[in-house]
């Protein structure tokens, strides 16, 4: 009853934050539950499955692309953000396939060359704009009605996030998401418990990428505007770091994660912006913000923010149950 | 004919460059178990602070000197980040080292600015069979033949090179002999740093380098460590060689802006090809 | 059940399992010793299929299987309790034998997203299995704890939790009483006899002789990747071959 | 030379060695037999510092003056190195780099030295193990599995070097053993460890006879 009760609060709070913000704030907002959505599939992918993933940008950058193209090209913006999620799902199958062989470092720079590889295509490829990207994508809209607030966005955005965490909170808890905990410790376990590891793995990496598509495509109808400096590399070191902070392999801890980096990273770019700093404040802030608390928390705070806060009160849950 | 034999010797030094990056990568990765992402950034900063150095009018060698050493001091801070605490697993190492090369961008950027740098190296050219070759790309490959001369000489004849490669080699046992493994993985990671640095040093007055460079260095030789599975380093510098003579070739007649994709192409392939020889069970025995 | 002919297999030039034969019949309780290095986990590998035969032939319940995955093995009917602690990380006790039922059901990630009826029917029957099981190794009140919290006995009995729940033709257990103390050993012992006794076929690796004369109705005897005996354990005890591999010849 | 008293080592929540006490005396050579997973190499590894005890005491000339070599299971040897390379290794902490004098000890190592220690046979190899251990000038040595994978004239031979070096070195030998008959035949004084704990101990000529060794290795174990 609680856990309903504070489910509700917390859906009260997302979807009334909108009509009290001002238009900077909002923006944040909006780009917090953008990250925040990609960050629950990295956490789903790293924490859950145990797979790392250093290019989840190019998800990200997959589904925006494939959002943009269509709607340029006179498709309605409904199925240009319902390809978004299913492209990236396709592409992550696609090169899953082969790379999911792969472990831990190899993993990592695998996904990572994979990026890399993306981003020279989009900028030298054609029909996806070269370095200057696709401009003038349409307003997302729905037939006729056609989206222009940010509080608009705000709602589309954070309503997909509350998708998202539903969806990767009723596959951890079910059979398919058992699997893919178990086989993160032990694939010869798990294969020896009748567990199908590389389907299993490929389809968990092609949920992960959906979820960065989805957020991809809500980001290029909110943005007008997608090019490959929208998605550099370190956008996909950044969620790792929000899916580290929160803790890895806790629903709510990308959320947190998301919000305590975002937040603080948006208020050092306040105080970046004081007069009497250097130009290259902002960037060296966040810089330093992201490796700082990266590097912190691997060392003194492995399991992230929210377990370790929500420790605190185990030793009474323990004692009840013994 | 000329023009083959030019792009083949400047891919040389190119490859030479990632050579050396790729051998500290292989250093650390053999006597740690972990795989330095930061590994690009030692080279960078060595080349901005030669850029620096050079600016206020200290002279070549005591620059290009002070930049390696402080590469090889960046390489053993990184270390005590990386495995310094005990307990640290390799893929922590890892993500450590990945937050080393973003805390680096901040520091460069406060130091360096966000723009390109270059500095001077050896002026002039010569002249082989007809193909004009820069002074300072035969230096590149003159300096890592003889490094890599250097650490086989490490590696095969000093005891404290033999400790490292026992510690490659056989960890358990080394710690049987009473060798303290995490301090050779310090020393590693030193070492790191110098060869890092080394390259750095060498290609900033070929190509002007900024803060991110070390994603592109990183990325080539992490490709060429992989050759030799991130073991051999004999191996990798073949890799590296490759590498940078398939580029430089690709650049030179025509191809150049499809260079990145074919080296990350061909690591991914020689990868999966090595992933597909080794059998879990291995990897989790205990 | 299981028939193996002729397996061999060979790490790096030197043999690890070198043309072995053994036969498992069904309602057998077989064992398999040898000393260190003889062998034995290299040939469970093989039969579960984590490790590829150089040479030879494996076949369960009249199948080939010796180019089957691990998984596809696992569900035609073969259980394996590791000797290693192989419980999964970051579950309960629960969650871990259920991880066993994955065989027996199927709903995949879109009954579980949307929450399918089916994936509430899979849930409720995966559950009662994993209750059934845990009930029966001993560990239902240890059933929400993180299970890689557990002392190494109660670890080896969820391993057996969620092979059982699989409902195996084939169990096999790689060295289970390894680690245990006296009692648990008694216990693990006992409960081996009573799933024999309910028909199980049951393949054994153990290093502890006693353990195994007690129990296997036959006993084939690894060494240097051969197999040097293979017969009824009062046999076995007093065979040349065997005393010389694990008491050593006199020389 | 060794003393360990009521010593306790787990391994997360398996525990490997439940209050062991043991000793090996100056000159003495001592068995410690048991079949696998009984503890026995959890032991030598305690001994060598390389694990820590949860409770209980390793003391003697042992922790004082680091005078223990162990000789792991398995040899454990530097495969791609050369055996001069392997020996020069094992002097690390005492700072005897030359293997001359080992060499003088097992001249067999002498003829091996420029050969790659991964391509020896078992025996040689094992014979590299225990010349390497001896380059640390110990005074107590620690021998895990001499006749572990090696044909049985072969370990005789070794257990005959092991011998010489006790009776004209005085050097200290805990021979950990899963065969029982070699340790009989070399040691005078054994222990039987059985699921981390002594279950036996005393001279080898009583404990041959004593049912609980043969128990702990051919039945009876569930009692």
């Amino acid at each position: 009853m609680k856990r309903i009760a504070a489910a509700a609060l917390a859906v009260a709070v997302a979807l009334g934050l909108p009509l009290v913000l001002d238009d900077s704030a909002l923006a944040v907002y909006v780009l917090l539950g953008l990250a925040a959505i990609v960050t629950v599939g990295v956490s789903l992918l790293m924490g859950f499955a145990g797979q790392v993933s250093l290019g989840q940008g190019a998800f990200y950058g997959v589904g925006a692309y494939t959002a943009a193209l269509l709607a340029l090209n006179g498709f309605p913006p409904l199925l240009g953000l319902v390809a978004a999620p299913l492209m990236a799902a396709v592409f992550a199958v696609l090169i899953g396939m082969p790379l999911l062989r792969l472990r831990g470092h190899h993993l990592a720079f695998a996904t990572l060359a994979v990026q890399l590889i993306l981003l020279s295509l989009a900028g030298q490829l054609e029909f996806t704009g070269g370095d200057i990207g696709l401009q003038g994508i349409p307003q997302f809209g729905i037939g006729s009605w056609e989206m222009d607030s940010a509080a608009a966005y705000a709602w589309l955005t954070w309503a997909a996030l509350g998708l998202v965490m539903l969806v990767t909170h009723h596959v951890i808890a079910s059979r398919p998401g058992r699997a893919l905990r178990a086989l993160a410790t032990s694939e010869t376990a798990a294969a020896s418990s009748g567990i199908p590891v590389g389907r299993y793995k490929l389809v968990v990496f092609a949920l992960s990428a959906a979820f960065a598509g989805l957020a991809g495509g809500i980001y290029c109808f909110y943005t007008g505007y997608v090019a490959p400096g929208s998605f550099p590399v370190l956008i996909s070191i950044q969620y790792i770091v929000m899916a580290v902070v929160g803790g890895l392999g806790t629903v709510w801890g990308a959320l947190a994660g998301a919000s305590a980096i975002t937040l603080l990273v948006q208020g050092l770019d306040r105080l970046a912006a004081l007069p009497g700093m250097p130009t290259y404040a902002p960037s060296v802030l966040s810089y330093a913000v992201y490796a700082l608390v990266l590097i912190g928390v691997v060392l003194f705070l492995p399991q992230g923010l929210v377990p370790a806060l929500t420790r605190r009160d185990r030793p009474g849950r323990r004692g009840r149950a013994s | 004919m000329s023009a083959f034999l030019t792009y083949l010797l400047n891919g040389l030094a190119v490859g030479c460059a990632i050579a050396l990056i790729a051998s500290g990568l292989v250093a650390i990765h053999r006597v740690t178990g972990v795989v330095n992402f930061a590994q690009g950034t030692f080279a960078v900063v060595a080349g901005l602070c030669t850029s620096s150095l050079l600016g206020l009018g200290v002279p070549h060698g005591v620059s290009e000197a002070a930049a390696v050493l402080l590469a090889g001091v960046a390489g053993l801070l990184t270390g005590l980040a990386a495995i310094g605490r005990p307990g640290t697993t390799p893929l922590s190492s890892l993500i450590i080292t990945l937050g080393v090369g973003v805390l680096a961008y901040a520091v460069e950027i406060v130091l360096w600015g966000d723009q390109p740098r270059s500095a001077p190296g050896l002026a002039g050219s010569v002249t082989i069979a007809g193909a004009r070759i820069q002074t300072q790309h035969l230096l590149v490959i003159a300096v890592t033949a003889a490094t890599f001369v250097l650490l086989a000489l490490f590696f095969g004849r000093t005891y404290l090179g033999k400790a490292l490669t026992a510690c490659a080699s056989n960890p358990y046992a080394a710690r049987v002999v009473g060798i303290d493994t995490r301090r050779m993985g310090l020393l590693a990671f030193a070492l790191g740093g110098l060869l890092g640095g080394l390259a750095g040093v060498l290609i900033t007055p070929l190509r002007p380098i900024s803060f991110d460079t070390d994603v592109t260095l990183i990325v080539n030789a992490f490709a060429a460590a992989v050759f030799g599975a991130l073991t051999r380093p004999v191996v990798a510098l073949g890799g590296a060689l490759l590498l940078g003579v398939a580029e430089t070739m690709a650049a030179g007649y025509g191809y150049g802006s499809h260079q990145l994709e074919v080296a990350l192409g061909l690591m991914l392939v020689v990868m999966i090809v090595q992933a597909s020889r080794r059998s879990a069970i291995h990897e989790e025995a205990v | 059940m299981l028939a193996v002919t002729g397996v061999s297999r060979s790490f790096g030039g030197v043999y690890a399992v070198r043309d072995v034969s053994l036969a498992v019949a069904e309602g057998e309780l077989c064992a398999i010793i040898g000393p260190n290095g003889a062998g034995k986990s290299t040939l469970f590998n093989l039969v579960t299929g984590h490790l590829a035969a150089d040479h030879g032939e494996i076949a369960f319940l009249g199948h080939r299987v010796d180019r089957l995955a691990p998984h596809r093995r696992a569900r035609l009917g073969m259980s394996i309790v590791f000797q290693g602690a192989r419980v999964f990380r970051a579950m309960t006790v629960r969650e871990n034998v259920m991880v066993g039922m994955h065989g027996r059901t199927r709903s995949g990630f879109v009954s579980a997203a949307l929450r399918l009826p089916r994936h509430r029917r899979d849930e409720r029957e995966i559950g009662r299995e994993a209750d059934a099981a845990l009930a029966r190794v001993g560990l239902a009140e240890w059933a929400g704890r993180p299970a890689d919290r557990l002392p190494i006995g109660q670890q080896r009995a969820l391993q057996l939790a969620r092979a059982l729940c699989a409902r195996p033709r084939l169990l096999l257990l790689d060295e289970p009483a390894s680690g245990l103390r006296g009692h648990e050993r008694e216990r693990l012992a006992a409960l081996v006899e009573e799933l024999r006794a309910d028909g199980l076929t049951i393949l054994l690796i153990e290093h502890d002789v006693g353990f195994v004369t007690r129990l296997a109705d036959r006993v084939v005897v690894l060494d240097l990747g051969r197999v040097i005996a293979d017969g009824p354990p009062a046999e076995i005890r007093e065979d040349p071959l065997v005393l010389a591999a694990y008491l050593g010849q006199a020389s | 030379m060794i003393d360990v008293t009521d010593l306790v080592v787990s391994y997360g929540t398996a525990i490997a060695l439940d209050h062991v006490t043991l000793a090996v005396g100056k000159g003495e050579m001592v068995a410690l037999l048991g079949p696998n997973g009984a503890g026995k190499s959890t032991l030598a590894n305690t001994l060598a510092g390389l694990l820590t005890p949860a409770s209980g005491t390793v003391s003697g000339t042992v922790r004082v003056e680091g005078r223990l070599a162990l000789v792991p299971e398995g040899r454990q040897l530097f495969p791609d190195m050369s055996v001069a390379d392997n020996l020069a290794l094992g002097g690390w902490r005492s700072g005897q780099r030359d293997p001359a004098p080992v060499y003088e000890l097992l001249p067999r190592l002498a003829e091996l030295a420029g050969r790659r220690a991964g391509v020896l046979s078992g025996g040689e190899q094992q014979m590299v193990a225990v010349g390497r251990a001896l380059m640390s000038r110990p005074q107590v040595l620690v021998v895990d599995e001499l006749s572990l994978g090696l044909a049985p004239n072969i370990t005789a031979d070794l257990a005959a070097h092991l011998a010489t070096l006790n009776r004209e070195q005085g050097l200290a030998v805990l021979l950990i053993e899963q065969n029982a008959r070699l340790a009989f035949e070399l040691c005078s004084r054994a222990y039987v460890l059985e699921s981390g704990q002594v279950r036996a101990e005393g001279a080898c000529a009583e404990l041959a006879d004593d049912p609980r060794v043969a128990s702990a290795y051919l039945g009876g174990a569930i009692t």
